[in-house]
């Protein structure tokens, strides 16, 4: 093997060659600087080919022939093989991006950007601390000179800033290395290691610690830690996108590394101090970047922040043992590829406001792209930093470290926050800039190369840790699942028509749900067929749209591919991945919405706080042991029980939209596209619904400080229940009022689930089912409605039985059965919930729930009669009936419906005896066609066929006698003998329910949204407050550094 | 409880002798009332009357199927009602259908007629028939919650859904009847059972005096007599249900006009006495007066 | 007596380059103070190898390579502060060019007026 | 023509432009069709009794004669005893009662409701101002006969006639109704032409359909 | 007493007709129509008469003239006075007096529908009063013959002749006394 060596060598080498050659020569010296990046590269991929491998092992290199102290020696083992291959790649895509820059600047600007990257390199390789200062110093020299490769008006001011910063901490660095020099007799890193418990006398270990926090502060003040970064921020802004590629992802990197190596000497007692900077830095960076509308800056404050947390990571060396690589590496690589992508990308734009992104939804690679570095940000599966996260998570709850554990996921909740925020903007946003002039440089291949580039080794890195993982730690590679496999061949399929592709998703989820039935209990035998064939049976809507529909089927089988992970999911990091695919899918499903981006944003907020809460539920519960089942929840640590319950009830009770977590559900699922509106509304729910059924299997009852949970939980789901009928009652907008009637059906089946008794159980899987069949027909519905009518606003429709009557048949029956009224399926849920309610031991919940009940009668009249009764307005008369796909899987449901309603027992018998082994008493007994329960029975056929016989009669009757009946038109009212003025005037729908209003409108004060208003308003104030911080002036900025560096040195309490 | 098909004559039989009982009640209590104004009042028979000639009526307009269908819907469930609850305790003969549902059944089926009938009026277009049916479900929301607790706490009581059983449980003495074993969950019950019968403290929607007489405005002819035929069974109907939970059942006929005939007055005698609420009135008057007592008798039984 | 008299000589330089650099307004002066502190740093480098009694560490013909263990102070140091001079002085040549350029392009030394970047 | 009735047109949110006529989209212009009884007389007559003895008069007071019949519902003359009742909409009414002097614009809603009343319907004109204008005679806005615009069954005398009158009125109508000879609506459908031309040969601003459904 | 010390008052600023006194409180006096808004509004501001109590017409037809009487009242000294103006009959217009008294408008709609006398720029002067569909001249006009136009546009029932009602009367209740 060609020893790493070579690397710095060579650098150097084509540093001088590149002096020697004439100024003319310049487009030589380009690929020369090249060829060289090249070689570095491919020298130190063939070490890392090497020892991962194992074909080599770890060498250490002799600079001067003879063993360190007398001389410096280099290391190449596989963290520095990783680590100079990222910064040697980043160099070279750099240069390559830096292709005209360099031209421009001539031979002197490769030379410098080559002696940067060598000497990043030997940051990482060098096992000397002089030697370390000196590539430092070459790294501060380097940036200075290629920082001004960027025609920002202000490089110049941010590149001296950083040098006068540098300035002060190469002092501080020197006097750091003196001093411990002069204590341990030797400059090489393992030496020293090996000489610090030698010091005998206090007065020698006393020096060598001041000499040690010295030089540790000057090397954590290049991690730019978070009082004492204003410089850095200044160059992130100014630099070139190329430069700032380099300098987050090179520089950060190196820097960690020679920490970590500093971490070796210092020993135990200096990790609370690295964790307690980098924890700061996390969160106050993620702070910061909150109210940031420039994007380089925001990027700058995002890799602060993430450096940070590496930082913390390898504060946590003590309890976080052998996986420290595993998951600082993760968690590196994520950061290191995703900011050198996204800077990259930034270099693409002309405008530098967050909103001037949206220039680049014209291809979709480049919005791909976006994705891609977004989540591998926000540690969403499959990339590594999922993996990482969990890891970390688990070892912190393991050790107890719970403080820590919050601010870590509280961080990466801002973060994903501004990121999502950001990918609104991009996909929903219009740019202000003017039309004509393209913003967007996609024809220059230089550019658009590194980007691809990064993507692909993001998603490479993805299979890497997911083989780590699973060789490692046992935990299953994601990548090689097969529903994420089959929905991430959408990808590549996109570009065939939208019917094909739906043909293709419908055949591989009937198929799916085909090839795995047989593995199901009857529990789960109905949640698989809700998200299997439900799905399918809710994606024969997606036939009416024509054209390629781009992004759709990828999103939509995303969302499918997470719920079916979740049921066949048993270990508790196969459900949590599961469950974040779920979300992530669903939420670029709901963000093709027209008008959703602010409600989706709200949605995979509340969605992902909801998770990182299940995260942390799931960690404490497994105290530290590497694999988790979900059946082992029952057996959870009597202190901690309560808490896991706790956490993850409110972490599923964000999916069902409980109240106080309800606030996304109304935009996010009005403003969603006509067919998806039913498949999240539909189907989504029930994920959060499976959820609480695991943990309340497996949890049962807990008690909370002498408060019995389930009782919260029935309080919750009564509210629930009632402000999600009442806050229905009021809206004008079809599409709202369905959204808070799926809040109150959720509450319901809540309701049932706490319960915790035989008959509970199995009406909230009643309505399960139920809510699935008539929310997806009643959203199937409305949407078709409103495609025809134009509007979602129901007082302007009316009168359209006659144009729409599939429709009209769709919805009638859809709100006989959500209203409970016998002859159909709503009424089964009722007589379930009555002879619950008469077994369980609580009382006033019940109350609650009653008065809940009717109240869906309001908006369930008011949402048929405003739209199919009633006066047809002018513009609506020749409005058509809604397209054939929509209809279909409407007349589908109606005939699933009225199935469902006369044999229920096809769907619960099954489930009643499966429930009989967690409840024993109170279950159902099916003879003949009669259901008896301990209180009552319940004959659904005899009920259908006296009601129909009944209503046969007395309509036969009817129109015997009144066969000559004329029909006649909407003016023929008897309107006090007078002709009525215009049909919008007769119709009366705006308000529909103003007494009501006046009754009980007090109920429905938007509190909840005021508190998560107020929330986030203190998060973006906290922000601002912080950012005034930078006031832009270099020498506070050096004055920052040393006043953190009297603040760390007094904190640390030497 | 098995289904024969004689069980189908048994239960036209009780449908003729209610719908002639509630026509015949209907006129006497509209007797009473006139002759507490002194007036002589309708004639006996004036119910007949009335639906013969809307019956006998020649013509007739449709604004649609919905519309067609309204009165349909509303006469199904006031039949419905009836047949789903057994009339007469211990005869095979009149414990009708009862055989397909039990207490949550009738509950729930009090609904059938009223939304069938929400839609057909809705259909006709007019904005009273709007009005009335929004003032209408407002009022029954609140209205229904004291039935609602009062059934709940009754059935927590005689721990049964079962109306045969729970009316058996109150058989022996008047002592036993649930007046004066749960009275508070009667009292609830009553002060619900007012809300429901449209009578003057809670009659804003059907009022001649609001909007002309609310949903039914664009009703007529046979229209009409379907729902003349309901509003004699309706009543009755409902009322059955509460003498069953409440008043120990009917042992025999002369007991149950006895029985249906006093309950029906307690609206009269309120509804006489009591001028017109608001609907915002109304539902703040249940909610301060009657759910406390149901929620009292809930938390007792 | 020498080493304490000379690191503390140069502590005294790197306090006051460094409160010359965060005091002044004027970024020639601020460069002169960096200087001043890096010459400050240099000078504590040096004393810190110092062995009272030996001779510097140049082996000639003064002091031969056997006996050299015994009689030169610690070289290292000798050769760690070559390297800090030099890069000493690059980093100030560097500032040095950005303050000229600064100069040019906003006709002031002062740093105060270079807060554009901010928040 | 009224600017609501005008032809108009409209764009629908599809963008295609259609054009709306509210005379004949909002209105349905069948016109009103002879309607025979049963055809067994026995049971004609048995329908003829339910009919006598349910009288619902429209509560539509036209003229001066409308407060004479506030009296009947009080329990001095109390008209429920002969089944008479009050009902507030067209649809549900069979007695159209003229009270008094007809003035033009009364006409015209008179003749709405009129027609939105079901078949067999009856009218009954008060006093002398419905026979042939009675006081007053050459005014220029009342008419002069009302048998002319709607098919009158009943005249009762007397400017205005007492409750008392109104009564024994309603009884001769009851015992013209049991013999079968209340067939007005019948006979405006039989020469429902001539009534309409006469109708708008008095109303000029006619801007309703032919028959009000 | 006080009138005829108002109607001095007025008589300097305004050139009125003769003062008739009806009653003590009640006073009519003629002047030009050009002078009529500046009078009403004296009287109203200066002179306390703030209610106008109506304004209605006169149709003189033999002399071709319109009479316009606008009743204004002294609510405080509970006295009336009488303005009126005359007006020629074809074509009469008057300036509308809405602005000094917005009920004056209704009165000007009714006068420009029964009288046909035009108040230019009164709101909604033109729309329909009371008459709907009305095609014939203003009715109140007495050129209008109301029984010629009952008698052509409704139709009469026959045989209607009229009876002094003494003599008829006694006829049908004694008919055998002569």
């Amino acid at each position: 093997m060609t020893s790493p060596l070579y690397i710095i060598a060579v650098a150097l080498a084509a540093a001088f060659l590149l002096g020697l050659l004439r100024e003319q020569w310049r487009s030589l010296a380009y690929p020369v600087t090249l060829a060289a990046l090249a070689f570095m590269s491919w020298l130190s991929a063939s070490w890392l080919w090497a020892l991962a491998s194992g074909s080599a092992s770890p060498v250490d290199i002799y600079t001067a022939g003879t063993a360190p102290p007398f001389a410096i020696n280099l290391r190449m083992a596989l963290p520095e093989a990783v680590l100079t291959l990222l910064i040697n790649l980043t160099g070279l895509f750099s240069a390559l991006y830096l292709k005209s820059a360099l031209l421009a600047r001539g031979r002197r600007g490769m030379a410098v950007l080559l002696v940067a990257i060598m000497a990043l390199s030997g940051i990482v390789l060098t096992r000397d601390i002089f030697n370390l200062f000196v590539f430092l110093e070459l790294v501060v020299i380097a940036t200075g000179g290629l920082v001004l490769l960027s025609d920002h008006a202000h490089a110049l001011s941010a590149g001296f800033k950083y040098l006068v910063v540098s300035q002060v901490i190469s002092i501080l660095l020197l006097i750091g290395i003196i001093f411990a020099y002069h204590a341990t007799g030797t400059l090489n890193i393992d030496g020293m290691a090996e000489a610090v418990p030698g010091l005998q006398n206090a007065g020698a270990s006393q020096a060598f610690e001041l000499a040690f926090f010295l030089m540790f502060i000057a090397l954590v003040a290049e991690l730019k830690p978070f009082p004492a970064n204003g410089w850095a921020l200044d160059i992130y802004e100014a630099a070139h996108p190329a430069f700032s590629a380099i300098f987050s992802a090179g520089a950060g990197t190196a820097a960690l590394y020679a920490v970590d190596k500093l971490l070796l000497i210092g020993g135990p007692a200096w990790l609370d101090m690295a964790t307690g900077v980098g924890i700061v830095t996390f969160v106050a960076g993620n702070l910061l970047a909150l109210p940031q509308s420039n994007d380089r800056r925001l990027l700058g404050y995002s890799s602060v922040a993430q450096i940070g947390l590496i930082l913390a990571v390898l504060g946590q060396r003590d309890i976080l043992g052998e996986d420290t690589y595993f998951i600082a590496g993760g968690l590196l690589l994520s950061h290191a590829v995703a900011k050198a992508g996204l800077f990259w990308l930034s270099g693409l734009l002309a405008g530098r406001q967050l909103v001037d992104w949206a220039d680049l939804r014209e291809r979709p690679m480049p919005v791909f792209a976006f994705v891609t570095f977004a989540a591998m940000l926000s540690g969403l599966p499959p990339f590594p930093g999922f993996y990482a996260k969990w890891e970390l998570v688990h070892h912190l709850a393991g050790s107890g470290r719970l403080v820590l554990l919050a601010l870590v996921l509280f961080g990466a909740l801002i973060e994903a926050g501004y990121l999502f925020r950001w990918f609104g903007y991009i996909l929903k946003r219009e740019p202000p800039g003017e039309a004509d002039f393209c913003r967007v440089i996609f024809d220059k291949p230089h550019r658009v190369l590194p980007v691809m580039v990064a993507v692909a080794a993001g998603w490479a890195l993805a299979f890497v840790w997911g083989e780590l993982a699973s060789s490692l730690l046992g935990r299953s590679n994601l990548l090689l699942a097969l529903p994420l496999l089959f929905a991430l061949s959408f990808l590549l399929l996109d570009w065939l028509p939208a019917w094909v592709k739906n043909s293709l998703a419908i055949a591989g989820l009937v198929a799916f749900f085909a090839a795995t039935w047989t593995d199901y209990d009857a529990l789960r035998m109905i949640f698989a067929i809700i998200f299997t064939l439900g799905g399918a049976l809710t994606l024969l809507a997606s036939y009416h749209v024509h054209g390629r529909r781009v992004g759709f089927y990828p999103a939509a089988m995303l969302m499918f591919a997470g719920m079916v992970m979740l049921i066949r999911a048993d270990t508790s990091f196969d459900f949590f991945a599961a469950w974040e695919l779920l979300t992530v899918g669903s939420y670029f499903l709901i963000l093709r919405g027209k008008h959703s981006e602010p409600h989706a944003l709200s949605y995979i907020l509340f969605s992902l706080g909801g998770a990182f809460l299940i995260m942390a539920g799931f960690a404490i519960a497994a105290q530290g042991a590497p694999q988790f089942a979900l059946a082992s929840l029952a057996h959870v640590a009597a202190p901690f029980a309560p808490w896991v319950f706790l956490l993850l009830a409110i972490g599923f009770m964000t999916k069902t939209a409980a109240i106080g977590l309800h606030i996304w559900l109304p935009g996010a699922h009005a403003e969603a596209e006509t067919d998806v509106s039913p498949m999240v509304s539909g189907i989504l729910l029930k994920a959060g619904l499976y959820g609480l059924m695991v943990l309340l299997l497996a949890m049962g009852k807990q008690q909370l400080y002498g408060i019995e949970l389930t009782h919260v939980l029935l309080w919750v789901a009564a509210l629930t229940a009632l402000l999600g009928n009442l806050m229905a009652v009021f809206q004008e907008d079809a599409k709202r009022l369905l959204a808070y009637s799926s809040i109150g059906q959720m509450g319901y089946a809540l309701f049932g689930l706490a319960l915790m008794n035989h008959l509970g159980w199995l009406m909230a899987l009643v309505f399960v089912i139920n809510h699935y069949i008539y929310k997806a027909m009643l959203f199937l519905a409305v949407g078709g409605v409103a495609k025809r009518t134009g509007t979602r606003e129901m007082y302007r429709m009316g009168g359209l039985i006659r144009l729409m009557p599939l429709s009209f048949i769709a919805v009638l029956v859809g709100i006989i059965a959500v209203s409970g009224v016998p002859p159909l399926s709503g009424f089964g849920g009722r007589w379930v919930f009555y002879n619950a309610i008469l077994a369980s031991d609580y009382r006033l919940p019940m109350v609650v729930l009653f008065l809940a009940g009717p109240i869906a009668f309001l908006y369930l009249f008011r949402l048929i009669y405003t739209i199919f009764l009633g006066q047809l307005k002018d513009e609506l008369r020749r409005v058509k009936e809604a397209p054939f796909w929509i209809v279909l899987p409407q007349m589908i449901y109606v005939a699933l419906l009225i199935a469902f309603a006369v044999v229920p027992g096809l769907a619960l018998h099954r489930v009643d005896t499966y429930l009989n082994q967690f409840f024993p008493e109170g279950g159902l007994s099916w003879a003949g066609g009669e259901i008896t329960s301990n209180y009552g029975y319940w004959n659904p056929v005899a009920i259908m066929i006296i009601v129909g016989v009944i209503f046969c009669t007395v309509f036969a009757w009817l129109l015997f006698v009144n066969r000559r009946a004329q029909p006649v038109k909407q003016f023929n009212i008897v309107f006090s003998a007078e002709r009525p003025f215009r049909p919008e005037t007769t119709h009366f729908a705006w308000n529909f329910f103003a007494p009501y209003r006046k009754a009980l409108g007090f109920l429905t004060q938007p509190l909840v949204t005021i508190f998560w208003t107020t929330v986030t308003d203190l998060l973006h104030t906290a922000g601002d407050l912080g950012r005034r911080l930078y006031n832009g002036n270099g020498q506070t900025y050096a004055f920052h550094f040393l006043a953190f560096v009297v603040i760390v040195f007094f904190l640390v309490g030497l | 409880m098995q289904f024969e098909w004689i069980k189908i004559p048994y239960a036209l039989l009780t449908l003729f002798i209610v719908v002639n009982y509630g026509m015949l009640l209907g006129a006497f209590i509209q007797k009473i009332g006139a002759r507490v104004g002194r007036r002589r009042g309708v004639p006996i028979w004036q119910n007949y009357a009335d639906l013969v000639k809307n019956f006998g009526l020649r013509t007739s307009i449709t604004h649609g199927v919905m519309f067609y269908l309204g009165p349909v819907f509303r006469l199904t469930g006031g039949i419905g009602l009836l047949l789903f609850v057994p009339t007469i305790y211990g005869s095979e003969m009149f414990s009708n259908l009862s055989f397909a549902g039990d207490l949550i059944l009738a509950l729930y089926f009090v609904f059938f007629g009223t939304l069938g009938m929400a839609l057909g009026a809705g259909e006709s277009g007019h904005p009273h028939a709007a009005i009335g049916i929004s003032r209408g479900l407002s009022q029954v929301t609140a209205a229904e919650l004291p039935l609602a607790l009062a059934v709940f706490s009754v059935a927590l009581q005689y721990q049964t859904l079962s109306i045969t059983d729970i009316v058996s449980a109150q058989q022996g003495g008047v002592l036993h009847w649930t007046l004066f074993t749960n009275p508070l969950a009667v009292a609830a019950a009553m002060l619900s059972f007012l809300g429901s019968m449209m009578r003057p403290p809670f009659d804003v929607v059907l009022a001649p005096q609001e909007i002309p007489i609310g949903p039914p405005t664009e009703y007529h002819s046979s229209y009409l007599a379907l729902m003349q035929t309901n509003r004699a069974i309706f009543p009755v109907a409902k009322i059955v249900v509460y003498m069953n939970l409440f008043f120990g059942g009917a042992a025999s006929w002369p007991v149950f006009f006895l029985k249906v005939f006093l309950i029906y007055m307690v609206s009269v005698f309120v509804g006489v006495a009591f001028p017109r609420f608001r609907v915002e009135q109304s539902i703040r008057w249940f909610l301060v007066w009657a759910v406390p007592l149901g929620i009292l008798s809930i938390l007792l039984a | 007596m020498i080493a304490q008299l000379s690191i503390a000589t140069g502590f005294l330089l790197i306090l006051i380059g460094l409160y010359g650099a965060l005091i002044q307004r004027n970024i020639l002066r601020m460069i002169v103070a960096f200087t001043v502190a890096d010459t400050g740093v240099n000078i504590v480098i040096v004393a810190v190898g110092f062995m009272a009694g030996r001779t510097a560490p140049i082996l000639d013909a003064a002091v031969p390579v056997a006996d050299a263990a015994a009689r030169i102070i610690d070289p290292l140091p000798q050769a760690l502060v070559l390297t800090a001079i030099v890069i000493g002085l690059g980093t100030t040549a560097l500032m040095l060019a950005y303050a000229f350029k600064l100069y040019e392009k906003r006709r002031t030394l002062d740093i105060d007026k270079f807060t554009d970047l901010r928040g | 023509m009224k600017p609501e009735l005008m032809k108009r047109m409209v764009k629908g949110p599809d963008g295609v432009e259609f054009e709306v006529e509210p005379m004949r989209d909002y209105y349905c212009d069948a016109p009103p069709t002879v309607q025979h009884g049963a055809y067994i007389k026995i049971v004609e007559d048995f329908f003829n009794w339910a009919r006598s003895q349910s009288l619902w008069i429209l509560g539509f007071g036209t003229g001066c004669g409308a407060i004479e019949m506030r009296p009947l519902m009080t329990p001095r003359f109390d008209a429920y005893r002969y089944g008479i009742q009050w009902r507030p909409t067209p649809r549900q009414a069979n007695l159209l009662v003229i009270s008094g002097y007809l003035s033009v614009k009364t006409l015209k809603r008179a003749i709405r409701a009129y027609e939105q009343m079901q078949n067999p319907k009856y009218v009954v004109g008060l006093g002398s101002c419905t026979i042939n204008g009675g006081m007053y005679w050459d005014s220029y806005n009342t008419i002069k006969c009302l048998d002319q615009y709607l098919p009158v069954d009943l005249y009762i005398t007397g400017c205005m006639p007492r409750p008392e009158a109104l009564l024994a009125g309603f009884e001769d109508l009851k015992k013209l109704i049991r013999a079968g000879q209340a067939e007005g609506a019948n006979q405006y459908a039989e020469r429902f032409d001539w009534y309409k031309a006469n109708q708008k040969q008095v109303i000029h601003d006619w801007d309703m359909p032919d028959y009000n459904w | 007493m006080d009138m005829r010390a108002l109607y001095d008052r007025l008589k300097a600023l305004y050139p009125l007709g003769e003062l008739t006194e009806q009653r003590a409180n009640l006073a009519f006096v003629t002047l030009p129509a050009e002078y009529l808004r500046p009078a009403l509004l004296h009287l109203r501001d200066l002179e306390g008469y703030r209610h106008l109590v109506l304004l209605t017409a006169v149709d003189w037809l033999e002399d071709g003239l319109f009479q316009l009487t606008y009743l204004l009242c002294n609510r405080s000294r509970n006295c009336d006075i009488g303005l009126r103006v005359m007006l020629p009959r074809e074509g009469a217009t008057m300036a509308s007096s809405h602005d000094i008294w917005p009920t004056a408008a209704v009165y000007q709609r009714e006068l420009r529908e029964m009288f046909g006398i035009d108040f230019p720029d009164s709101p909604g002067v033109d729309e329909e009063f009371i008459l709907e569909g009305w095609n014939d001249i203003p009715p109140y006009r007495r050129d209008f013959d109301t029984l010629k136009y009952a008698n052509d546009s409704f139709a009469q029932r026959a045989g209607r002749e009229t009876r002094d009602p003494e003599t008829h009367m006694k006829q049908q209740l004694y008919p055998d006394r002569d």
